[in-house]
């Protein structure tokens, strides 16, 4: 006999997206949250965008508790001495329904988890679910770490984050393969809110998010930056074994990263507020588990639905739109009276018909060339060596043609026409 | 005359890491950060202990704003009988919350508290408190062991690294070191039951009181630790001042370097020990 | 009232306790010396105290001596207590009988303002001084200077008289364990560094440990220690540790760098079991023994074992 | 740890991050003309990027009568002001306030340079410059104030953000202040309220050039420590007057004289770290400004305690910043154990200095160099395969520095240990901080992915067999035997008494002929072992070299209790029979010793064996250190720097 109609285990925006999708239904739920509170994991924040939000809370933004909204997406080029940037900015994206922000979590989790509890989930925090009740191969609820702590239900939605521990008992996960996790470390500095809009070019609650890639020195990942109210997050995402081989450590890489000439005019005299280090699976679609058994679904980082693969850091809203398609898929089930795997493959079905999934297969072949030698070092070099040519003023002697210095930088770098076409391929597949 | 069924732990609800701007030592508070601190949690683990032990009732008395009352329903789970939450302002001094605190303790025997509030640190109440009911007084507590009702032994660090074992028996008032007990975690199905279940909240509020010798403050500010003595180095000519400073005479004991083999060495050692009076 | 100040100092077996000298000097050198042999204490205070009332009164137990102390200090506009455990136990005690403020956890005790330390010592608050107070001065803030202008105190005794009081029985008095003993505090430390990491770290610091209690001392570490799991981090000595102020310091395997060294206050005696005879511990040590730490120790377990068989045999 | 050292601090309008301060001294690097240069700016911008709290820049010339060494900053120039913009805008690129210190260094000063008269209060002749100045007058005293003013007004406009009055040291405010110096009769002399009228003057005209956005600072001695000079109780009255001004921001503190007590200042290794914590202590006590603290702050834990104590508000971290301009980041992210510690060798900054050359470091091959780039990570493309041979200053330098450019470097050591000379020289009593070179050193190869092997020895048939695309050797230097020794067993080297291999007993007769640590410190070693020692030196005075890294004053003091002998100008000439021939150079004369032991410091040989014979093979190899020419430590370093960053 079921306690409750769902359990959602993690408070994380995967977690209470789920809980506020079946509490809405009117089905009981309960979100159980191993901190003292929704968010409570990191002080500080990140990159949110905010479109999946729509459908499920119609006018958010004129509610969350976001610091900046993103008006500017940069995508800097770095070798060692230079940088080229590819500068985006529209004014369509400072005004309503606006399209991405940077919020701090613990605002941002908390908020949506309230928005659950309103809508009558119940939210029990500091407590760790342990493990799953499972009875004929199904699952029927969770072990916590509370006395008496066992807790039945005929579906349980496991949001429990990176490398999910429950996904794992549950067996889904199929390979575990070390290679494919990325850290991620972030520094938090704090800036007077009008040396941060004078430095990035901004007003009011505008704000900037910037992808770096070729700032990682030998191991394969990539930067960003960007800003909040008043601190600003410098950050890298370094694959594990890579930076575990070269025995560097995550904080010099950063250090050297801010020391950088197009950096270090950004972030200079930023008062360091936190420094947080997370594993972040980073493979995409190939690395996902299963995500759905009897009784039980797999959503957000738990479902390794987060694209960190260098340069694209989209956790949120994904882990939002498969919390809510978890939510909407359980209700489908307890409805029609399966909650067996079968019953409950409606989820898959939402995913790849929403964004979720689809996103996630078409950036499938991303990661790994984002993470190749030639995009990582090769063709960070190779760029700015030709744009510094095109730009160097060698009078009088004739600038050489545009064809002619891609061909002497190809050479000189020992990157194959052939292989330039076939990077381009991939990457239009996945951006277009 | 106090009732040996009844105690109470008495606690503070209080930001746990305010963040404090070092530059002007302006507080400011987070309801995100609160709880109670890790003594407090300790008093209530040893309240429940003692009405086990007696068979007593347990009521938990908190210092704090509404937005305790999701934590006392976790104490109440955890097995505290009442829950009793009372408001007061910030700057409420000590002696008056013990006061209103000692009037909702009338008749109870045994009354714990955490050894000091992580904001004010004073642990003053307590003894403030124990004046107040006219009871014995045992602060600082880090062993707290239940005889027959009404009666506890009790260990006192006493500085140095020393410690006092006390017998005390009620009316008592304990304060207790956050070492001393782990709160016991609230069942799943208690935490799941008291959400639903009213608990009885009673608002008693300690108000700013103006006392006529109440104290002003005249500053707040980042800490500017004060001067310890460092006495200057005496001495008429400027050479027996640098001679001081310098420490270039100093009749040090001649440093022995001796090379030894293990059991040289030992012996070598065990007898500097006993010259220098550290052995017997 | 004009601003005349009193220390009160609870004594135990003669000993003032932490900041009990301080007290009195930030009375100005008035004193209530109350506990236990307390004449032993008063022979110790020229150059600190002009005026020292004696009251001998045993164990310690606020309530009764609240009693006691009210009337002799009442005539006092203001009274200070040292914040060790004896004296935060018994100042509140008695500005409750004397109904007065108590201004608990002070750095200084000025004639016009007190300021007080709140949130861990990170702020500090003016009080502006009421007539009449309690308050209590945080030990260590103020050190203790003699002042040599206060050769010859002047003594008297006065009969301790307990009125009705609920105080606890003491039962009994323990002294330090070393081995539980916060490191800052300990007197005497045995710490053991990089040299004794390796296979079996683990036996070999749980045999400094005991080495350690044999001779009194607490165990601590250098931070290769600690970093390598071998020894919690509140056992590690130094910049980015505990900073100690031992008497006795024996160094096993520690070349002394600065890093801990810093940490390591001025110990009257230092003994260093290295086998580099050059490393900056040795040239720090009053005994600087050129040898194996490991095997040293294991000479050293077998010695006190030994002495303790024959202790045993009587 | 470090709450109280991290925590942010007001000095009147500037706040300033953390309480570390890079307090004011000398670096040599101002242009001949007295310009500042782009090496200042570099220096300092290092440091403000390494996390300083607060820079203080060495002190600008307020007047045309004051230039007494050549490479002061004319700040009585209006040209300085462009030189100001390049350090404080290199400088405030890492938000980090710079302020300046200006000096009038009245009669502590030459001639030499303004072709002028010094002027100082009184006609006192300094002990060190021995030139009788000009008492001034009091239209020159006024001309004085009002240099001050437009010297601030200049700093102002050159982006400083704030000023600090040198009134200690070697100023002619100090002059006035000092007992010793003022015999005026006049109001600026007799006293203490008249002896500081300068200064308040000062004060007064420096704070209203400035305005209110600017902050000021009055930095004081609390014990001159010569003979009828300024003491502590004294500077306390004078802070409190400072203070009273109601216009000074901070009271930065000192001790000694530049001049007669200097060794006092810039303490050497054989003065206990936080020597001079009394002066800031005793003066916090009595005001209410912010007061800083120095004298050999070597460590974070010892600032942070010092702070707690409540004895200053900000510690000033010269050498320690000079040796690793990273010592507050470092100490800041919890890497302290990183850090490249000062040794107070004072060889390379103070004794460079004292030699009229630019500011360096024997450790750090950056200091004063950060503007050509030294140090830098330039990794290279194709790394090779690095073989050092000899793991003292030099291989270790040479290692470290290689491998900071990616390549694969090994350092084989002959013997069981690192360190090579150094680990010897900081084998004495008081000497041990020396050790912190090769400490430091291996550090650094551990981080950068050195691999050291001890216990081998190569030779050329081993450099072969490793195969390494490239070899350094770094093989050291040996002890020569002077011809008159002839082969007598009881005439050893100062290296074999420090190994152990000699152990001279009774009388010994130590023969410097190096001048420098190796005689004094064995004569110490073997005084304090019960021998009857005597120094006998060529030179003018034993130990002649410690002068410039200020220790010969404190040598004098431990070599006089110890009851050590020194003999000048006497040239070992013969040892035959038990009997030492001296010749006394400058009459010509022999004098006689018949010690039982003589211990020889003088110039080694170098090993060069291994690197002809791999020259002559045709392998690539490249030679660092006492192996090319003996030389002291500072010059392996730099060798090893060079060498191993061109690879």
């Amino acid at each position: 006999m079921a306690d409750v109609d769902v359990i959602v285990v993690g408070a994380g925006p995967a977690g209470s997206a789920a809980a506020l999708s079946v509490a809405r239904t009117g089905r009981s739920v309960l979100l159980i949250e191993r901190g003292p509170f929704p968010g409570s994991k990191n002080m500080y924040g990140g990159v949110i965008y905010g479109r999946v939000l729509d459908s499920l809370i119609p006018h958010w933004w004129e509610e969350a508790p976001i610091q900046r909204w993103v008006t500017r997406r940069s995508t800097m080029i770095m070798t060692p001495t230079q940088a080229l940037t590819v500068d985006f900015r529209t004014e369509s994206w400072a005004k309503p329904p606006y399209n991405g922000a940077t919020a701090y979590r613990p605002d941002f989790d908390a908020w949506l988890a309230d928005h659950a509890v309103a809508a009558g989930a119940q939210l029990v925090c500091s407590t760790t679910v342990t493990g799953l009740i499972r009875e004929h191969g199904r699952v029927v609820g969770v072990r916590t770490d509370r006395p008496d702590g066992d807790l039945r239900a005929d579906v349980v939605i496991a949001c429990d984050g990176v490398n999910s521990f429950l996904a794992k008992e549950a067996g889904l996960y199929t390979h575990t393969d070390a290679s494919h996790f990325t850290v991620g470390v972030k520094e938090t500095l704090a800036l007077p809110r009008e040396v941060i809009e004078e430095r990035f070019g901004i007003r009011g609650t505008d704000g900037v998010d910037i992808e770096i890639i070729g700032c990682t020195d030998k191991i394969p990942g990539g930067g960003f930056i960007y800003t909040n109210l008043d601190t600003i997050a410098v950050g890298l995402v370094l694959q594990l074994p890579a930076l575990a081989a070269q025995g560097r450590r995550p904080e010099e890489l950063i250090a050297q990263l801010k020391a950088h000439a197009a950096v270090a005019p950004l972030v200079e005299g930023g008062e360091l507020k936190e420094y947080s280090a997370h594993v972040i699976p980073e493979a995409g679609f190939s690395m996902m588990p299963e995500l759905v058994t009897d009784g039980m679904l797999v959503a957000g980082d738990a479902a390794a639905m987060c694209l960190a693969a260098g340069i694209w850091l989209e956790g949120v809203n994904f882990a939002i739109g498969a919390g809510m398609a978890a939510g909407q898929a359980a209700v489908e089930a307890l409805r029609l009276g399966d909650v067996s795997a079968t019953g409950l493959a409606g989820y898959r079905r939402r995913l790849e018909s929403g964004f979720v999934l689809s996103d996630h297969r078409k950036l499938s072949g991303v990661p790994s060339l984002v993470m190749s030698e030639r995009a990582q070092h090769t063709m960070p070099q190779l760029a700015a060596n030709v744009v510094e040519r095109i730009f160097t003023v060698n009078n009088p002697r004739p600038k050489p043609g545009f064809g002619r210095i891609v061909r002497d930088e190809l050479t000189a770098s020992g990157v194959k026409m052939r292989d330039l076409v076939k990077d381009a391929l991939v990457a239009a597949k996945g951006f277009g | 005359m106090s009732d040996i069924s009844r105690i109470a732990a008495c606690v503070k609800w209080v930001d746990l890491r305010p963040e404090i701007d070092s530059l002007t030592g302006a507080v400011s508070e987070s309801e995100r950060s609160s709880g109670f601190s890790a003594a407090d949690r300790a008093a209530v683990e040893i309240a429940l202990r003692l009405g086990e032990a007696w068979g007593a009732e347990v009521t938990v008395l908190c210092v704090g704003s509404p937005e305790v009352d999701a934590a006392l329903r976790e104490v109440v789970a955890a097995g505290a009988h009442h829950a009793v939450r009372i408001e007061s302002a910030d700057d409420a001094p000590s002696v008056e919350v013990a006061r209103v605190l000692a009037a909702s303790l009338d008749g109870v025997n045994t009354v714990i508290c955490g050894d000091y509030s992580a904001d004010r640190g004073s642990g003053s109440v307590p003894a403030f408190l124990a004046a107040e009911l006219g009871a014995a007084q045992a602060l600082g507590l880090v062993a707290v062991d239940p005889a027959e009702a009404g009666r506890v032994f009790a260990t006192r660090r006493v500085g140095g690294g020393r410690s006092e074992r006390l017998e005390l028996t009620g009316p008592m008032v304990l304060s207790v070191e956050g070492s001393v007990a782990q709160l016991r975690r609230a069942s799943l199905a208690a935490v799941l039951a008291s959400a639903d279940a009213a608990i009885d909240l009673p608002a008693v509020v300690v108000a700013t009181t103006h006392r006529h010798d109440s104290v002003a403050v005249l500053d707040r500010s980042a800490v500017r630790p004060r001067a310890r003595a460092l006495p200057a180095p005496t001495g008429a000519t400027p050479l027996v001042r640098i001679v001081a400073l310098t420490g270039a005479l100093v009749d040090r004991t001649p440093p022995r370097t001796v090379v030894a083999t293990p059991d040289e060495a030992a012996d070598l050692i065990l007898d500097q020990l006993r010259q220098w009076g550290y052995l017997d | 009232m004009t601003n005349r100040r009193i220390a009160i100092v609870a004594v135990r077996d003669g000993q003032p306790g932490s900041g009990g000298i301080e007290a009195i000097l930030e009375a100005g050198g008035r004193a209530i010396l109350i506990g236990s042999d307390v004449a032993a204490l008063a022979t110790e205070l020229t150059g600190f105290a002009t005026d020292v009332t004696l009251v001998e009164a045993g164990d310690f137990a606020p309530a009764a001596w609240a009693g006691a102390l009210a009337p002799l200090v009442d005539g006092f506009s203001g009274i200070v207590l040292t914040a060790s455990p004896d004296g935060r136990d018994l100042a509140p005690r008695l500005a409750a009988r004397l109904d007065r403020p108590l201004l608990a956890g002070a750095m200084t005790i000025g004639s016009d303002i007190v300021t007080v330390l709140r949130h861990g010592g990170l702020v500090q608050v003016d009080l502006a001084a009421p007539e009449r107070f309690v308050a209590t001065l945080q030990p260590g803030v103020r050190g203790v200077e003699p002042d040599l202008s206060l050769l010859y105190p002047t003594i008297r005794s006065v009969e301790f008289v307990a009125g009705p009081a609920a105080d606890p029985v003491v039962l009994e008095v323990r002294p330090p364990e070393a081995a539980t003993m916060d490191l800052a505090e300990a007197p005497r430390i045995v710490g053991g560094g990089a040299g004794m990491l390796g296979d079996g770290a683990d036996e070999r610091f749980e045999q400094l440990t005991r080495f350690g209690e044999a001779i009194g001392a607490s165990m601590g570490a250098t931070r290769v220690v600690t970093d390598a799991g071998v020894v919690s981090h509140q056992r590690q000595i130094g910049t980015t540790g505990v900073v100690v102020d031992p008497r006795l310091y024996l160094a096993f395997a520690i070349s002394g760098a600065v890093q801990h060294t810093a940490g390591l206050g001025h110990p009257d005696h230092v003994i260093s079991v290295n086998t580099d005879p050059h490393c900056p511990m040795m040239a720090m040590a009053d005994l600087a023994v050129v040898s194996d730490a490991n095997a040293t120790l294991d000479a050293l377990a077998a010695r006190l074992a030994l002495e303790a068989a024959e202790v045993a045999r009587g | 740890m470090g709450e109280l050292l991290w925590s942010p601090l007001r000095l009147g309008p500037v706040t300033v991050k953390n309480r570390i301060v890079f307090s004011a001294h000398l670096t040599n690097y101002a242009t001949q003309d007295g310009m500042p240069s782009e090496q200042h700016a570099a220096y300092y911008a290092a440091r403000a990027a390494g996390g300083a709290g607060l820079i203080i820049t060495e002190e600008h010339s307020t007047h045309p009568t004051d230039w007494p060494y050549e490479k002061l900053i004319h700040g009585f120039n209006h040209d300085v002001i462009t030189g100001y913009r390049l350090i404080t805008d290199a400088v405030h690129r890492h938000r980090t306030p710079i302020f300046a210190q200006i000096n009038h260094n009245g009669g502590q000063a030459s001639s030499m340079y303004s072709r002028l008269p010094v002027w100082a209060p009184s006609a006192v002749a300094d002990p060190l410059f021995r030139e009788v100045p000009k008492a001034v007058s009091a239209n020159e005293i006024a001309d004085i104030v009002a240099s001050y003013a437009d010297v601030a007004q200049r700093c102002a406009e050159g982006g400083f953000d704030g000023v600090e009055l040198q009134c200690s040291h070697s100023s002619i405010v100090r002059g006035f202040l000092s007992p010793a110096t003022n015999r005026r009769t006049d109001e600026y002399g007799g006293s203490l309220e008249n002896r500081a009228r300068l200064l308040l003057e000062i004060v007064d005209a420096v704070r209203g050039a400035l305005g209110t956005g600017l902050a000021l600072g009055v930095r004081l001695c609390g014990d001159e420590l010569i003979e009828g000079g300024t003491t502590i109780d004294e500077a306390v009255a004078v802070a409190r007057l400072v203070d009273a001004t109601g216009q000074v921001d901070y009271i930065n503190t000192s001790i000694g004289v530049a001049t007669a007590s200097l060794f006092m200042i810039e303490a050497s290794m054989h003065i206990p770290p936080g020597y001079a914590m009394f002066i800031p202590s005793a003066i916090r006590k009595a005001v209410d400004l912010p007061v800083v603290g120095v004298g050999r702050f070597k460590d974070p834990i010892q600032a942070e305690r010092a702070l707690e104590e409540g004895h200053c508000d900000l510690v000033g971290v010269v050498r320690g910043m000079i040796a690793d301009p990273d010592f507050v980041a470092k100490a800041r992210s919890g890497h302290t154990d990183d850090t490249r510690l000062c040794l107070s060798c004072n060889q390379e900054c103070v004794g460079r200095m004292g030699l009229n050359r630019w500011l360096g470091c024997i450790e750090n091959p950056a200091a004063g160099r950060e503007s050509e780039g030294v140090g830098e990570v330039h990794l290279v493309r194709k790394p090779k395969d690095v073989l050092v041979v000899g793991a003292g200053p030099a291989g270790l330098q040479a290692a470290l520095a290689a491998a900071r450019q990616g390549h694969r470097v090994t350092v084989c050591e002959r013997d069981v240990q690192a360190g090579g000379q150094v680990r010897l020289a900081a084998s004495v009593p008081n000497r041990a901080e020396f050790g912190d070179l090769i400490r430091n050193q291996l550090t650094e190869c551990r981080r950068n992915g050195v691999t050291l092997e001890y216990g081998v020895t190569v030779d050329a048939a081993e450099a072969a067999r490793r195969g390494v695309d490239t070899v350094i050797v770094a093989t050291g230097s040996t002890p020569s035997r002077p011809y008159w020794a002839g082969d007598a067993a009881n005439v050893c080297d100062v290296r074999d008494v420090l190994e152990g291999t000699a152990s001279p007993e009774g009388s010994v007769v130590i023969v410097d002929e190096l001048v420098f640590h190796q005689a004094t410190s064995v004569a110490e070693l073997l005084a304090d072992r019960g021998c009857a020692v005597e120094v006998v030196s060529p030179g003018m005075v034993v130990g002649q070299d410690l002068g410039i890294t200020l220790d010969l004053e404190n040598w004098w003091i431990r070599a006089g209790a110890k009851g050590i002998v020194q003999s000048t100008d006497l040239v070992a000439m013969d040892y035959s029979d038990g009997v030492l021939t001296l010749l006394h150079h400058l009459t010509n004369t022999n004098r006689t010793r018949t010690p039982d032991w003589i211990v020889c410091a003088v110039a080694p040989l170098p090993l060069d064996a291994l690197y002809l014979e791999l020259r002559d093979s045709g392998v690539e190899v490249q030679r660092v250190g006492d192996c090319v020419a003996p030389r002291r430590a500072h010059a392996a370093v730099v060798d090893g720097e060079r060498v191993g960053s061109s690879i």
